[in-house]
């Protein structure tokens, strides 16, 4: 699949760099320009089909075109009766054998690629994740180095990194189509795929799968770190202390806002387990509020306000006390100084 | 066409089913819509092949099914089916009685077989507390053989109704068509039926 | 009981005569308007889609009614415009077509449109009573659509339910329809392809609704009754709906193309003065796409992790139906090829239809490649795919239809410059609001998005798509207009307006609501083309002239189906308070009440008699 | 309508043709109940391995449905080509969705 293979994928690049550079697509977010192996494996059958598509689209085109010059009735063709032709044995035979020579073209690679990704036999030595899609977050478990994150999915690049997807409501389909295609995430069964990106940078996901109102609003993000830069953070996130005392007053006036509003019954800080909303551990490192908010503290003030507004049919609203807007941005100022490590998104290039 | 078409042994065809356009019609028609019960059932039987397992810490069929009751009614609905093929026996030769006694033989197996469906689904629930909610193998358990179920009950109101109508009447070459649909109806429910018992209880007591 | 004099009596004659038809052409018209009007629904809800998404972040309408939005446009599109558009073509031409007086059925017939037209009415009364409309996809995925709150999903359960089952009694109809009342002569291989597309359409039918109706039976008891097909705490497996839905649905989107390629079969071949090229190939191809069909339904769950066997098998089947399609493409160019080629509005849909369908087909092809549908799975992508097949395939295919046999069914022709304009304005909008979708999925826009984020690289395709949507509203109209016109003073039908080759051409348009005066006798492919060049012009009759039986008209199936609605509210609301269950009993009382005065009451129809026949002037 | 109205006597060929039908329909009647004994007894005698016993008793039933349709139900006979063609059509279909269900509980 590589060699000849080759040759094409450049030519497609380069007319899709084009593309990109006309402004269409973003670039840690388009499938068009892949930059982990399973976007790679998906980008060499897009190619590979469209360009069997483009050949028979031009021969549908060509004959089309001459048989629309050629043969549209003429003035004076009233009375004119062509001959009736019944088919031809020759013909018929060529425009069956050719389109399953064009198939099978297209369906072997396409068996090799589907066998290639399904392919989790070296899962016990990789990086294993168990991700958990809840309406409308993501939960992210490092089971084995016993922490947890939301939103923000922290890989090492050049390593393939599996994630064990399952649902705690509805489906949902977890995607980060620069570095892999989809998996959906299911409430009866783990689906697992891997993830191997080649480039570090941060990556747009998106829920894929209707799962309520918020949908188009599920978005998490891939933080692909090097190797060691990845270590590190792991190591930062074991070591995080939840008990931490802010520096200033209205930030420790926000801690005790956040423990009397009921906000820990949820929203888990530090190693306290919890799956009902999003660990808050890390919060001020989020490349996003909710996902898809600017980390600003106005956003998380209205956020804190009126998640509704925002988020429609998210399961938070009405589950604390209102908060007044002093309220509200204590407990903002707070959060935003949890923080604990060095490696951020913006240190691995910003969104 | 004219509204009598009694048959007497002079002006009898062979197929009284088939001897007109409309008895043609409902003839083909019949076995087209038995084509697409099948997809129907399938779809049943998938449901219930994929969920038997799912008990849910709920009964599972080995600690339900028991063998003697299902062989009763196995018997039972077999035997009418033997039934109305002697009753289309009697109708392509013209015997209106004795098709008619055929008939109701068969209708007097079919509420047999449903009385005894009730005593066991009345069985499971109030014994084994095993209901339709219980798990998502009861909701497969009786939605399954409840779909059956209802087909008898649908044909046995049919079959009456048809008797009921034409007690006074005799065959005649708009009624055979109708008769000889049900019979077609009342085997593929015996089909079904041959399928529930293997799949759904023997192979529900093998485990 | 000509159209003249139906006319004449007042409009509640007129009505009632409607309501009560059991003839295959008014059924036609019931279908077509029925269809039609749900297709303007599902068009105005495409149009509220389309401005929410014309810029990032919109807030034209909320969250939840973008969901209640693209399920109703989707269901209401497939299941209450396409559907039933096609099956009032096929009640209107086949019969004709196979030289048969009516349908096998005709009072099915009659309650096949009813259950449908009163699904379709159930399913909208969603909008304005019990808290919202469906609001889980057109595919309904549980639990999504277990779990929505509200009324909505039950009114999707129970209007599908209502009106599959009368397409499906309208496809056993068929099938014994074409099995036994062709005409003399008329063997199957010398069926035109449209008849052909009507019978394997409604095999399809057949074979794929059964499994919607056992669907939705489960999701209905899931929802209403507390069983746990669904439920995965008891045990329950979502997975089961989904093969369900697709088992039917794949086969379903069949359903709606086969028979637009019957109409460009019987259309190209018509207007190109040719006769079908490789007429064989042709219905061995419907044959095997109707078969392949079955098997590749799997292809909407590559993602779902069914594991590589499963994907593989599923992609390979998928690919396998590009070849008996691509038969049916090159048999169509070749039979223009050599052919004198009249350009009319019929024949402009037709030819945008060729490119069309072959950029949705080949999009098809690209998604059948698993690991490429990884990517493209649930974004625009896909939505493009489909678009290009369903509006450039059947809705162009039912907009050259209706301009061909508008003057069969109708009596007179639509006016030809309107019929022009249309297609241009919808053909270039159609290519505008579909066409960018393919690169808006690739670059990240997941489908069903209620808003698409600012700085994603999203907007221009998104604002491209919406101008297009609205140059299509616009080809719409001015088709609305063209039919007004058209029956307010269009231009009077010849009985064969343009040098047809099948029966349907051979007698008066509209036709005698008998249709044959004497049964026709068919002597060849292409009846009226053979009669044509042997210099006779017109079709032997394979029977002398004698009485014609006749159905008679029912009010029955009308209350039959008004009383599955009632009872379909009662199952809806009877989970807020028993009380309901009155209307449960009711609406079913009601139904049995009629099914039975229906077994009980002989009917046997009435005679119109040679004399008569004779006194009717040709 | 009318189209068959050829009628023919019963005479005594037609008679017995349908005696000889009737015996038929009886010994098929005979099998299946022969059938539905033996899978009844592999099942409750608890012998056999489930391995053998499903495929067993899955047969055993396949060819007693097999019984229903062509002799009950005279699918063996003449102008059931259609009937015919449409149910294996249906159980294609069935099979196909069985298939497709049965995948879930190896998946
Ligand atoms: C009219 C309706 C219609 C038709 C005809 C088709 C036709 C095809 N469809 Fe499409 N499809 C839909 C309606 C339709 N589809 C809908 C509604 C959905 C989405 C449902 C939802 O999720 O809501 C969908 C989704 C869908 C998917 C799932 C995508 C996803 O959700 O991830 C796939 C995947 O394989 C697919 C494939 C195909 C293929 C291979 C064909 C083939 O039949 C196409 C064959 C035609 C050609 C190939 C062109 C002509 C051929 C030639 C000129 C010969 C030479 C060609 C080659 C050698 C390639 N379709
Ligand atoms: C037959 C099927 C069919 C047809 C014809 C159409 C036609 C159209 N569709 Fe539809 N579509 C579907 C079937 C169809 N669609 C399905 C199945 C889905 C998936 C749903 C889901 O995800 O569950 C979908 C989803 C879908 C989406 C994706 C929504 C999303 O995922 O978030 C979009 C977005 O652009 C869209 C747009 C359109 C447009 C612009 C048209 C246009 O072609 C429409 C043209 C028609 C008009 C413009 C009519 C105009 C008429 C008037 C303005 C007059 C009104 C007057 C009165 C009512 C009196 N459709
Ligand atoms: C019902 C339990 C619940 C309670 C109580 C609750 N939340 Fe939440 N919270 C959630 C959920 C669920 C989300 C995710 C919402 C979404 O994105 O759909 C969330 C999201 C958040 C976010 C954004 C997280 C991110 O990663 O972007 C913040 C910040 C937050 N909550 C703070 C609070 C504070 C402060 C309180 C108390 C005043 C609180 N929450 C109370 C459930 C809760
Ligand atoms: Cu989660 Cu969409
Ligand atoms: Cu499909």
């Amino acid at each position: 699949m590589k060699g000849w293979m080759g040759k094409f994928k450049s030519l497609f690049l380069l007319s899709m760099l084009a593309l990109v550079l006309a402004g269409c697509g973003k670039e840690n977010l388009t499938a068009l320009v892949p930059k982990g192996y399973g976007a790679e494996s998906s980008m060499n059958l897009i190619i590979l089909s469209t360009v069997i598509m483009v050949f028979v689209f031009l021969i549908v085109i060509l004959v089309y075109t001459i048989v629309l010059i050629r043969f549209r009735r003429k003035k004076g063709q009233e009375g004119y009766i062509p001959k009736q032709v019944e088919g031809s044995k020759t013909l018929e035979t060529v425009w069956t054998i050719i389109p399953i020579i064009l198939v099978v073209t297209l369906a072997v690679p396409t068996v090799a690629a589907t066998f290639d990704l399904a392919d989790e036999s070296a899962s016990a030595d990789g990086i294993n994740i168990e991700v958990t899609g809840h309406q409308y977050w993501w939960h992210f478990n490092y089971e084995e180095e016993e922490f947890a994150t939301s939103q923000d999915l922290y890989i090492p690049v050049g390593e393939r990194v599996y994630v064990h997807m399952l649902s705690s409501d509805v489906i949902h389909s977890f995607w980060v189509p620069s570095i892999a295609g989809k998996m959906d995430v299911n409430p009866e069964n783990v689906n697992t795929m891997y993830l191997e990106a080649h480039e570090e940078g941060v990556y747009w996901g998106k829920c894929a799968e209707l799962c309520g109102p918020s949908h188009s609003l599920m978005d998490f993000k891939v933080i692909a770190v090097s190797p060691e830069e990845y270590d590190q953070w792991v190591s930062d996130m074991q070591n995080a202390d939840p008990e931490e005392e802010p520096q200033d007053a209205v930030a420790q006036d926000g801690k005790a806002l956040f423990e009397e509003n009921n906000c820990m019954s949820c929203h888990a800080i530090g190693s306290a387990p919890s799956a009902v909303g999003p660990d808050l551990t890390n919060f001020a490192n989020r490349s996003r509020i909710a996902g898809y908010l600017e980390p600003t503290k106005e956003n998380l003030v209205d956020w804190l306000m009126d998640p509704e507004s925002l988020k429609p049919g998210n399961k938070m609203t009405g589950a604390y006390p209102a908060l007044s807007e002093e309220e509200a941005d204590s407990i903002a100022e707070y959060l935003l100084q949890l923080e604990h490590s060095e490696i951020t998104p913006e240190s691995a290039g910003g969104l | 066409m004219s509204h009598d078409h009694s048959l007497n042994p002079e002006t009898m065809p062979q197929e009284p089913e088939k001897a007109t356009l409309e008895g043609r019609n409902k003839f083909y028609g019949l076995w087209f819509f038995l084509g697409g019960e099948t997809v129907l059932f399938a779809s049943f039987f998938g449901t219930y092949i994929a969920l038997r397992n799912s008990t849910a810490g709920g009964p599972a069929s080995t600690d339900l099914f028991g063998l003697g009751l299902v062989f009763a009614m196995t018997m039972i609905l077999l035997t009418s089916s033997l039934t109305s093929v002697y009753a289309m026996y009697h109708m392509k030769n013209n015997d209106f009685k004795k098709m008619q006694l055929w008939l109701a033989i068969t209708a007097f197996l079919g509420l047999s077989f449903l009385a005894l469906e009730i005593y066991e689904f009345t069985h499971y629930i109030i014994d084994y507390g095993f209901t339709f909610r219980s798990s998502a193998f009861g909701s497969a358990f009786y939605t399954l053989v409840g779909f059956h179920g209802g087909h008898v009950t649908f044909g046995i109101a049919w079959l009456m109704a048809l008797m009921v109508r034409n007690a006074k009447r005799g065959l005649n070459l708009y009624n055979a068509p109708k008769f000889y649909t049900f019979s077609l109806y009342w085997h593929f429910i015996d089909v079904v039926w041959v399928f529930i018992f293997t799949v759904v209880y023997l192979m529900g007591r093998v485990g | 009981m000509s159209i003249a004099a139906t006319q004449k009596r007042g409009f509640g004659a007129f009505l009632w005569d409607y309501i009560t038809t059991v003839d295959h052409k008014k059924i036609a018209h019931l279908y077509l308007f029925g269809g039609g009007f749900f297709f303007l629904l599902g068009g105005l809800e495409a149009m509220i889609i389309r401005i929410q998404l014309a810029t990032p972040e919109n807030d034209f309408i909320s969250a939840g009614l973008y969901n209640e939005m693209i399920t109703m446009h989707g269901t209401t599109m497939i299941f209450l415009a396409a559907m039933p558009l096609l099956l009032g073509l096929m009640n209107a031409v086949m019969p004709l077509q196979i030289g048969a007086r009516d349908v096998a059925f005709p009072f099915l017939n009659s309650l096949g449109f009813w259950l449908f037209m009163f699904g379709g009415i159930l399913l909208n009364f969603s909008w304005f009573m019990g808290g919202g409309a469906p609001d889980a996809g057109w595919t309904a995925y549980a639990p999504l659509s277990t779990q929505s709150p509200g009324h909505g999903v039950d009114f999707y359960v129970l209007g599908l339910q209502i009106s599959g089952a009368g397409t499906l009694m309208g496809g056993i109809n068929f099938l014994a329809t074409i099995v036994t009342m062709r005409a003399p002569g008329m063997t199957y291989m010398r069926m035109p392809l449209f008849s052909w597309a009507t019978f394997i359409t409604s095999v399809l039918i057949l074979f794929a609704f059964p499994a919607l109706t056992v669907g939705l039976f489960l999701l209905m008891f899931d929802r209403m009754f507390g069983s746990a097909f669904f439920d995965v705490a008891l045990g329950g497996n979502t997975i089961i709906w989904q093969h369900l839905f697709w088992i039917f649905a794949h086969p379903e989107v069949y359903i709606l193309i086969l028979p637009v390629f019957g109409v460009f079969s019987d259309i190209t071949a018509t207007l190109s003065k040719k006769r079908l090229f490789g007429y064989t190939a042709m219905v061995f191809a419907t044959i095997l796409i109707a078969f392949l069909g079955f098997m590749v339904w799997a292809h909407h769950m590559f993602t779902v992790g069914l594991g590589p066997v499963a994907n593989s098998i599923f992609a390979i089947a998928t690919m396998a139906i590009a070849v008996p399609t691509g038969i049916k493409i090159f048999n169509w160019l070749a039979t223009m090829w050599g052919g004198s080629i009249t350009i009319n509005s019929a024949m402009l849909w037709t030819l945008g239809f060729i490119p069309s369908f072959t950029i949705g087909g080949m999009t098809g092809i690209m998604l059948a490649s698993a690991v490429a549908d990884y990517q493209y799975h649930d974004t625009y992508f896909v939505v493009a795919h489909f678009h290009y097949v369903i509006v450039g395939g059947t809705v162009f295919g039912i907009m050259a239809a209706l301009h061909f046999w508008w003057p069969k069914m109708f009596g007179r022709i639509l006016h030809e410059g309107m019929g022009k304009l249309t297609f241009w304005l919808f053909f270039v909008g159609f290519h505008l609001t579909f066409f960018v979708q393919h690169f808006l999925g690739l670059m990240g826009m997941p489908r069903r998005y209620w808003v698409f984020l600012e700085d994603q690289g999203l907007d221009t395709g998104n604002m491209v798509s919406t101008i297009g949507a609205f140059l299509m509203a616009v080809g719409v109209v001015i088709f609305l207009i063209n039919v007004f016109y058209t029956w307010a003073k269009g231009n009077k039908a010849p009985a064969d307006p343009w040098d047809g080759r099948s029966l349907e051409w051979a007698i008066s348009s509209p036709p005698p609501y008998y249709n044959f005066k004497q049964t026709p006798l068919v002597r060849g492919l292409d009846p009226l083309w053979v009669e044509k060049m042997e210099g006779k012009g017109e079709i032997t009759p394979a029977e002398p002239l004698g009485d014609i039986h006749m159905p008679n008209s029912s009010i029955l199936p009308f209350l039959i189906s008004l009383g599955f609605t009632i009872a379909g509210f009662g199952f809806i609301f009877q989970v807020d308070h028993s009380a309901y269950l009155i209307l449960v009993f009711a609406g079913i009382g009601l139904a049995l009440l009629s099914m039975l005065i229906r077994s009980l009451k002989d009917d046997h129809g009435y005679h119109i008699k040679k004399e008569e026949l004779e006194r009717e002037a040709d | 309508m009318t189209n068959n109205t050829n009628t023919n006597h019963v005479d005594s060929f037609e008679k017995r043709k349908k005696k000889e039908e009737m015996k038929k329909q009886l010994i098929s009647f005979a099998l299946m109940i022969g059938f539905t004994i033996i899978a009844f007894i592999a099942v409750a005698a608890d012998v056999m391995e489930p391995m053998f016993v499903v495929p067993l008793i899955l047969i055993l039933a396949v060819v007693q449905v097999a019984f229903q349709f062509y002799y009950f139900m005279h699918m063996k006979d003449k102008d059931h080509e259609m009937p015919a063609t449409l149910m294996y059509g249906g159980v294609w279909a069935a099979a196909l969705t069985l298939a497709g269900l049965i995948l879930i509980v190896w998946w």
